[in-house]
């Protein structure tokens, strides 16, 4: 129909649809189900490192990770803001993350064992991150592309503080770069499977693609931030644990070795306890919770029977 | 700075701050991701970064009061249970959001109160950060107050853990007010104000909080704590077998 | 009446009465009472101890304390089998504990802060338990008497731990020795206020003289317990806090200061918040487990079943 | 002693023993004083005690074998997360009764298991310690087995929380029997048994009484857990930060 057409153009010609335009019901569900993924990413993901906020070895330190994990609840909020534009309630999501139906980056199932992982997630996952979330700061939703762009600028902030905390113990004893090191050889490939399926394996992208949702390819994405990684390992001074992993001059890009994609799939469908416990963590939360977010309510309603009768 | 403003006594109440600070701070950091709304782990994990950096502010000066070299990681890290002098309102678990929030009121109040008297000492550094503090205490004190009075004043659950809270905690705010010797020789000195001298404006402050929330004052009893005499509860240390890890593990690293 | 006679016949030649014996009403509501708030002292007891297990310094002292708090449960099973044996139930006894109708040693009230605490506990503690159990090892009512010879044993053994725990720390480090001091400064006078008030403020002495169930004062056991314990002090190289403490040749004895009875009776009637904190864990621990109870019950009711049928 | 016996392989494998020991004793010392009847805070103390006797005997042979001087304290409280060989399923947090009851049912099972094939281990220090250790895992195993069927088999409530807690450690007995380089060494040198070779003895003594308990089994799924090899679970550098406090706090004293 003109409708149609008209949506069609609008994103052709690189345009932002918004919460009142009228929008096929498949780019509203596909725009629901990723937005409210990110949205539920960064809550879960303030598990991780939440688990070394209380032994930060320094003031300083504890600070910039109090403010991350902030920053990351500040990420969900106004994500599940901008769902909620496409008509659906935040209640409603954190309902299908909870019951396991909604599914959150699986980066976040991995547990944070040393304080040298907290670096390392700024560095590579919050890297990953960003190359992910770049192009979306140009997508056609633009509720969405809004809140990308206060996502990514706090992202690349979060990611510089994560190699600063890593210079920092490279610079230190040998136990402090070991453990940097350990840390990279454990986050290296969940980081590099955080770009998802090879291109010919992907479900979403094509139609992604024709929307404006998914701009470049998630092997191009990988490419791009296995290039940028490589030269700041090399500053840092850490080995990413891939011996395939070397310059290609001809391509102009770094090759790099086989994704163990069985374990990839085994993270992503919850085959893990990371997952098991992540899930719990949340659940938890917000069942302990519930008597306040009543309590809340009936205050409010109260509150307005109050005025009401003062009227 | 001249001589007596180096005094122990003088050292000891701007540690007793910054310990307030930092304890209190470490306690409200264990809420995020935990909280039971997404707005609420904001607002939480705001308070922790405004009392982690008072006690930045405050055990950063201590350390140079006290000349020995000591900086704010050395103050928060690597001290022993009993060199601690925050309040053991600070330290006592967060238990559930009643308690934190009705935490949160009564110690923030008594910020609240202590910055403004602060504003004018003797110690320009102190009123320095006093400035700073006091905006950040007043929210908090508004925050958890205004939660109060919504738990106090919620459902019949809310009200019953509101009041089991204030029960539990009431007895710990005695210590605030408790003099000590280093209180009267600071104030002579005109550097802050004895604590004891804030007991009627907080109640002043507290009361009419607790009264819009229906909740009952408990009487006061004969318990007096004394975490600020660096007599605590069973609590502290293992708060600070998890804050130090790190710093003890691997002594004299830089991070 | 004949058995009256009988009764005090048997109390004053210091035989024992048994569970089967008649006795007086107050005679068993007496022993109840005291049975009772001696297994609860011992439940609670393990709870300050208890609260450095997971912290204990090296593997031997871990393993020296956690037997010593299973002693102490030990201590509570048979106290409380000698209650039973005089018509009440467990069960009852405990919900008594927990509603605060029943008291328990007020000592353990006060927090364990460092590990000295607990060398210290077991020294001045245990030590002053022991002088006030000894006596009741020849106690007239048979279960209890025997009860308290186990306990005795055990408690000194627990002496002779706690004493030398301090031994080694104070041949360690001045932090060490400070540790002890410390610890001896808050334990001191806590542990004077175990022997309960001066005799002629004491309720129930009297009576229970009478019946052999009280044999020594307060007073004199008091005094027993300073003059013994100072000489240990002095060997372990520590100072009571409590400059009229002194040697009263004249007496035979040493002379200490005042005991501060506002304290005590503050700490008694439960004005602390040690005594809210415990009680609560007893509780919480108690509810915690009510699943597990009933479990155990429906079992074994399911097995009687099945046996009966098979039957 | 030969040279081979002091190989690496074998060094780890007694300290994986011994880690096992430590880690789950010092899991079942939180239980102490607030188990759900006095005959079980008793009996999860004398199991404690067991294992960390276990522990002590393991950790000082091992230090032994080590030849570095390293003594059995220094080996359970002077080493960082990573360098811990524990089973993962050893220092998950014993959550409720029936978590715990479950998780001692499957390991003491399988130490039963490893004690009797170490009864004849070429390391005859391994073996004197199997002796000792064997008449105690068979009955932490009896004791585990007989709560397992009660909860199981006993009320809907204790049911669900037996079932609960299966389903959440079942995936972590895996981990018992992957198979490491260290275990074809030791194997090889017939100091102890692959651990990969025991699954099958394992299961049969394990199945029987979780049928008895009207448990459900869950299917295996590809889950791995590492701890074994020095990769763990978030719970370890908790339990470590409040084990090794005083140890860190003091370095060098003796207690």
């Amino acid at each position: 129909p003109a409708y149609q057409a008209e949506f069609d153009a609008k994103v052709d010609a690189g345009g932002y649809i918004e919460a009142k335009d009228w929008m096929p019901e498949s780019y509203r569900k596909t725009l629901i189900r990723q937005i409210s993924q990110h949205a539920h990413s960064e809550i879960v993901g303030m598990l991780p490192e939440g688990n070394w906020i209380t032994r930060a070895p320094t003031l300083k330190r504890k600070a910039i990770l109090i403010a991350k994990v902030q920053d990351e609840g500040g990420h969900g909020l106004y994500l599940y803001a901008a769902a909620e534009t496409l008509g659906v309630s935040r209640d409603e999501l954190i309902e299908a993350l909870h019951s396991g139906k909604a599914k959150y980056s699986s980066i976040f199932n991995y547990p944070t064992l040393t304080w040298a992982d907290i670096g390392v997630i700024g560095w590579l996952v919050d890297g990953a991150a960003i190359m992910n979330q770049i192009p979306l700061c140009k997508c056609s939703y633009g509720p969405y592309a809004r809140a990308m762009v206060r996502v990514c600028k706090e992202e690349s902030f979060h990611q510089r503080q994560g190699y600063d905390l890593l210079l920092t113990m490279m610079k230190g004893t040998q136990e402090q770069r070991d453990m940097v090191q350990d840390a990279v050889n454990r986050w290296w490939w969940p980081s590099i499977m955080m770009f998802g399926p090879h291109d010919k394996d992907s479900v979403h992208s094509t139609q992604s693609a024709r929307w404006g949702i998914k701009r470049i390819s998630n092997d191009d994405l990988r490419q791009k931030f296995v290039d940028a990684t490589v030269e700041q390992a090399k500053v840092l001074g850490v080995t990413m644990p891939d011996p395939e992993l070397k310059w290609n001059a001809e391509r102009g890009h770094h090759d790099f070795g086989a994704i163990d994609w069985d374990e990839f799939w085994n993270v992503v469908n919850g085959h893990g306890q990371g997952n098991v416990d992540r899930l719990a963590a949340r659940v938890k939360a917000w069942e302990d919770g519930a008597w306040v977010r009543a309590a809340a309510l009936e205050y409010a309603r109260k509150q307005a029977a109050r005025e009401h009768q003062a009227a | 700075m001249n001589q007596q403003m180096n005094s122990p006594e003088h050292i000891e109440y701007v540690t007793r701050i910054g310990d307030n600070a930092l304890i209190l701070g470490q306690r409200m950091s264990e809420w995020c991701g935990h909280a039971p709304v997404l707005e609420e782990d904001m607002a939480l994990a705001n308070m922790s970064l405004d009392l982690i950096g008072q006690a930045r502010m405050l055990l950063a000066h201590a350390g140079k009061l006290e000349g020995k070299g000591r900086d704010e990681d050395q103050l928060a890290f690597l001290r022993t249970e009993l060199n601690y002098r925050n309040l053991t309102l600070c330290e006592l678990p967060n238990q559930d959001f009643a308690r934190t929030m009705v935490r949160n009121f009564l110690f923030a109040s008594f910020q609240v109160l202590l910055w403004e008297r602060l504003l004018t000492s003797s110690d320009s550094e102190l009123a320095a950060i006093a400035a700073k503090s006091l905006k950040e205490a007043r929210y908090h004190a508004q925050h958890a107050g205004d939660w109060v009075i919504r738990l106090g004043d919620g459902t019949v659950e809310s009200h019953a853990r509101a009041q089991a809270a204030l029960d539990y905690l009431w007895p710990y705010t005695a210590e605030f007010f408790v003099t000590t010797p280093a209180d009267d020789a600071v104030a002579a000195a005109a550097i802050g104000p004895a604590w004891s001298e804030l007991e009627a404006a907080w109640e002043a402050l507290v009361l009419p909080v607790l009264v819009e929330a229906t909740l009952t004052v408990p009487a006061r009893t004969p318990f007096k704590s004394f975490g600020k005499f660096g007599r605590h509860s069973e609590h502290l240390g293992h708060l600070l077998s998890e804050m130090q890890y790190l710093q003890r593990t691997y002594p004299g690293a830089q991070w």
